[in-house]
């Protein structure tokens, strides 16, 4: 990888599902090492169908993705999902293993981890997301908000370059939600977070993406994009009851 | 007839026989009941040998003889089918108060109702003092095929998640009116259904992104693996050489 | 139908077992080419799918009530060799985790519930499919069929395993009488559920339909450079072409045996039973009493009357009669196909 | 049902899961008729187990729950579940019948309503959720926050005196959240929503509970509990970035 190229460049990228309904029209992006950018747009929009495609889940109907100069193909994909974190939108998606401990001790396993390196990953991990007390636990038995953090701290533990990440505020109590982006502005990677909640996306990026019908409508500071209403009514987006935005910080 | 009983017997606690390795309980269990249908059914004391042994067994568990009979309902239908036997069996017929019964349909009667319950109880101690997962680390180290292992661990993991899933459809159709009466009704049932797998199948293609965006290539990682001591084996050895030598005694003294 | 301990002698119970790790082995293989990496958590959602569908009880007659097997379900949804690891895992788990179902017996559950079901049931589709229209009301119907002519399958080679070795003093008629009669009403209930199920999968997300597969064409993307054709995902691609070869041989087998015990009811005079036993040396009047309750011993047949056979006779002649059904109906549908011979398959089904 | 009965009275409710761990500890309500009640507190507080006892999906495992002066019990539910209109946080649970319209007429036609009237409530429902368009298309191939708003719908349809809604302002973009504020507010039943979104609450409900290791913690006017910032860091609930409580409405 050079280390001048950008964290993610997508091109022209088109996508169908199996069933023929297209998601994506053609979607180009750029975000640079070290960007944390939020990616907002109405429901159906898209935005998961895009996430998909950054680590090589889906694989381009047309165009491309090129992860820190690499392209996604067939036969990178193993280095890309290793540079590419990947949060679900639903977190039993993601915790899969019959333990808390397990769970989030697979993905550095399958890098080779073993013994008390390994430990101390899962470890600091859950710690992290502050379910350190779970360790034992059977996923399935916790609520909603705690297997959204376990879920967190499963990709955390992969130390990736790029963190991804579907909604991950949904469900989470308010407390959580500011621990979180705590978390994410703690990190030194490149962060992009599909979300619907305007303020946080505010609070945590400087820079959004409103994506809209497949194609990415609007580019732009956070704080432009979210004080443009006529931006914001075309594409479903509108602040919350009572919120203000706040005086642009610096 | 399993429904209704799809929570898991496991009763966490610290007893010898919850400390022994899982493969050992496995083969140790399989083997009991392989040696009580090998009884001859004219021994009753070899049956209440095999009883005691299966008690015994409880006591070191602590699994409580209530925990045991509450599980057993699992059996009711063949109790049932079993009590029909001497009924409906042929040859010679005996009077017992006024009914006649075959007297072949009565051992045969018996030799399953005493049989099967001993089966059950094993099975029932086997998951009361086994933890699931470990239940299915044992299986692997027994040279089950390891992607039988796998599909019974993902089985497991998200039984609970599928289960919540149709018991919130079925409050959904009832906070709807809908009762299941006969037949007619069948045509809902089957749209859930549908619904179900569709959402069972979609789950196991995201599940399968998710492992693979965290470097999944088709080998699941060993990440804990549990190893049997020659002295776990020669506990667990008792319980089915005692059952063994019961089984032989059996069949020498006939 | 979950066999318990006892019910069946240890030489049965052990024959069934390796017939059962065999069948299990093929399906392992198989299901790594249906599903490649994806085999460990699909076939484990799926198997939690089957469990859970296990679980829709439906009234039969008379107060007794059955529930779905699931093994032809499983089949057409999933394709043969995942639909018979599914339910052989579901079995495992339902006789180690829950205790239900005999462990010595688990290799019988697993024949009967897990390989008849889903191998009888698979054959019956494909050979509709393969004759009908490609239409969803052929996918429907034979999913009716499949699953309605998979249940008494599974009820007859219980009958045969009970032949061999059953311990109850139950004549064989009676036996298949029960199980037939009983299996040819649950089997009605299977095949309805099944064909509505598959029905409503069809309707919604005809692409997860494993016996609907290959009927979809290309995609067609809309791009800033006009339209452009993409290939499905190749991991899709339909395997039916490899996997039907076995499963109608499979099928053939069981058909065979299948055909073996009907036949020998139909001619079967009580004498002809009764050769049949002492040539076996299974015979109760020529046995001395020890040897009775050898563990090869207590078999069942002693005794069959003419009275009971006619019992008998009737169960048998509803699972044919059942078969014939399901025959007339397949014939029918083959008939059909031949003035419309000319429709292509491609596209029927992609609506 | 004696009219003048509350809606809903829990009282000393207790439930443990089957594998041991306790999730209430004595839980004590009472909701009138036609109140508007939001549910918040932190993940794992006990919310979802409290919201399943209220139409038996859980059955208490100590303590009570009456629905309008009548006791959740096996030979009620029936009638309890009538009464009670449940919102699933997951709409796909709702909704499994072919078409919009045959899913919306399900729970009337089971009431015995056939023909004109039937097709007047489904029309009713549909319209109120803004989803007449739909009547005839396939749940399945609706985006989530539309799948959400039928799921409303075939509640609404069954006119039930009380609604109870977990977490549905999750996962869906501001637009279709506003949108479902407005129907709440539009009708006239008992409502009782979970959430973890504040601003949400306060503009919807006049009332709330929080809601904290099993037991109610805080009970009052939805302006004064915001207000109470000791309150609040107790039971791990913040204002969002950028809110400021409006001034006290009346
Ligand atoms: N598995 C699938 N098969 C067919 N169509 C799908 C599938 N998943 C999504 N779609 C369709 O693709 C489009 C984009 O869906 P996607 O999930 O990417 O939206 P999204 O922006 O993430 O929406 P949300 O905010 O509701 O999560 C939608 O129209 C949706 O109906
Ligand atoms: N099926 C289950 N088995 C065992 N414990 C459970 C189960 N479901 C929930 N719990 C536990 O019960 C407690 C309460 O869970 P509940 O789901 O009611 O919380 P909640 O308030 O709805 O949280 P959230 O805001 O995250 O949805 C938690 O400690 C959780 O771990
Ligand atoms: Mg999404
Ligand atoms: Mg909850």
């Amino acid at each position: 990888m050079t280390s001048g190229s950008p964290s993610l460049v997508v091109s022209r990228l088109a996508y169908a599902y199996p069933d023929g309904t297209q998601a994506l029209y053609g979607v180009d992006l750029t975000i640079r090492r070290g960007e944390r950018v939020a990616l907002l747009g109405p429901n159906g929009a898209g935005k998961t169908t895009l996430v998909m495609h950054l680590n090589g889940i889906l694989t381009a109907g047309h165009g491309t993705v090129e992860v820190g100069g690499l392209p996604v193909r067939a036969d990178t994909l193993r280095e890309i999902r290793r540079r590419v974190g990947l949060v679900f939108q639903d977190p039993d998606d993601q915790l899969f293993m019959p333990t808390v401990r397990e769970d989030v001790a697979f993905g550095p396993a399958n890098l080779g981890l073993r013994g008390a390196e390994l430990d101390r990953r899962v470890r600091d991990a859950l710690e992290r997301v502050g379910m350190l007390d779970a360790l034992d636990r059977p996923p399935h038995h916790l609520s909603f908000g705690q297997r959204r953090r376990v879920a967190v701290a499963t990709v955390l533990a992969m130390e990736p370059e790029i963190l991804v990440l579907d909604e991950p505020s949904s469900n989470l109590d308010p407390a959580s939600r500011r621990e979180l982006a705590e978390i994410l502005r703690s990190l030194d990677v490149t962060v992009l977070m599909v979300t619907h909640d305007l303020p946080y996306a505010l609070e945590l990026c400087e820079r959004s993406l409103v994506m809209s019908d497949g194609v990415i409508a609007a580019d732009g500071p956070t704080h432009t994009l979210l004080a443009d209403g006529r931006l914001l009514a075309d594409h479903r987006l509108e602040l919350p009851y009572g919120f203000a935005v706040p005086a642009h910080p610096g | 007839m399993s429904a209704g009983h799809h929570h898991p017997i496991y009763r966490p606690a610290d007893t010898p026989v919850h400390r022994l390795p899982p493969q050992c309980k496995l083969v140790a269990v399989v083997a009991f009941a392989v040696c009580v249908v090998a009884t001859p059914r004219e021994r009753f004391w070899a049956f209440a040998v095999h009883a005691l042994l299966l008690a015994a067994v409880a006591v070191v568990a602590r699994v409580p003889a209530g925990a045991i009979a509450r599980r057993m309902v699992i059996e009711v239908p063949f109790v049932l089918f079993a009590l029909a036997i001497p009924v409906i069996g042929t040859g010679e017929r005996v009077q017992v108060l006024g009914v006649s019964l075959s007297l072949p349909g009565l051992w045969a009667a018996w030799n399953i109702l005493a049989k099967a319950t001993l089966g059950v109880v094993a099975s029932i101690l086997l998951a009361a003092t086994t933890e699931p997962r470990m239940t299915l680390l044992g299986a692997e180290r027994l040279r089950l095929p390891r992607l039988l292992v796998q599909i019974a661990t993902f089985m497991l993991r998200y039984l609970d998640v599928i289960l919540d899933q149709m018991r919130r459809m079925r409050v959904a159709r009832e906070s709807r009116g809908f009762v299941a009466r006969d037949l007619r009704q069948a045509p809902v049932l089957a749209k859930s259904a549908g619904a179900l797998f569709i959402r069972a199948y979609e789950r196991g293609e995201r599940v399968h992104l998710a492992m693979l965006s965290r470097g999944y290539t088709g080998e699941m990682p060993t990440i804990r693996d549990i190893s049997a001591s020659g002295r776990d084996w020669g506990t667990a050895a008792i319980l089915p050489c005692l059952a063994a030598a019961t089984a032989l005694l059996a069949w020498s003294t006939t | 139908m979950h066999v318990p301990d006892g019910f069946f002698d240890v030489p049965v119970s052990v024959g069934a077992g390796v017939f059962a790790a065999a069948g299990v082995a093929v399906c392992l293989r198989g299901a790594r080419r249906e599903l490649d990496d994806r085999t460990a958590p699909m076939a484990g959602l799926v198997a939690a799918f089957v469990f859970a569908a296990q679980m829709l009880n439906f009234p039969v007659a008379a107060g007794t009530s059955g529930h779905l097997l699931g093994g032809a379900l499983a089949a057409i949804l999933v394709g043969p060799y995942t639909a018979v690891l599914c339910v052989a895992v579901v079995l495992l788990v339902q006789g180690f985790f829950f205790a239900d179902g005999g462990l010595t017996a688990l290799g019988v559950n697993i024949t009967l519930m897990a390989i008849v079901t889903s191998v009888v049931g698979w054959a019956v589709f494909r050979l509709v499919t393969r004759t009908g229209p490609r239409r969803r009301g052929t996918l429907v119907a034979a999913s009716f069929l499949a699953a309605l002519v998979s249940v008494p399958a599974a009820a007859l080679v219980f009958t045969v395993l009970f032949w061999l070795g059953g311990t109850a003093p139950i004549d064989l008629g009676a036996v298949a009488a029960a199980m037939g009669g009983v299996h040819v009403l649950i089997g009605l209930g299977e095949g309805l559920i099944t064909a509505l199920t598959v029905s409503s999968v069809l309707a919604v997300r005809p692409d997860l339909v494993y016996g609907a597969r290959g009927t979809a064409g290309p995609l067609v993307l809309r791009t800033a450079e006009g339209e452009v054709e993409v290939g499905g995902r190749p991991a899709e691609k339909p395997s039916a072409g490899i996997g039907l070869r076995p499963v109608l041989a499979g099928g053939a087998i069981v058909a065979v045996l299948l055909a073996g015990v009907v036949s020998f009811y139909a001619s079967s005079a009580p004498d002809g039973l009764e050769k049949v036993a002492s040539d076996k040396g299974l015979s109760a009047q020529e046995k001395p009493h020890a040897a009775e309750d050898a563990p090869l011993a207590g078999y069942s047949v002693r005794g069959l009357s003419d009275q009971r056979l006619s019992g008998g006779l009737a169960g048998v002649a509803g699972v044919a009669l059942t078969v014939a059904a399901g025959g007339g109906v397949f014939y029918a549908v083959r008939r059909r196909r031949r003035p419309t011979g000319g429709v292509s398959p491609a596209g029927a089904l992609a609506k």
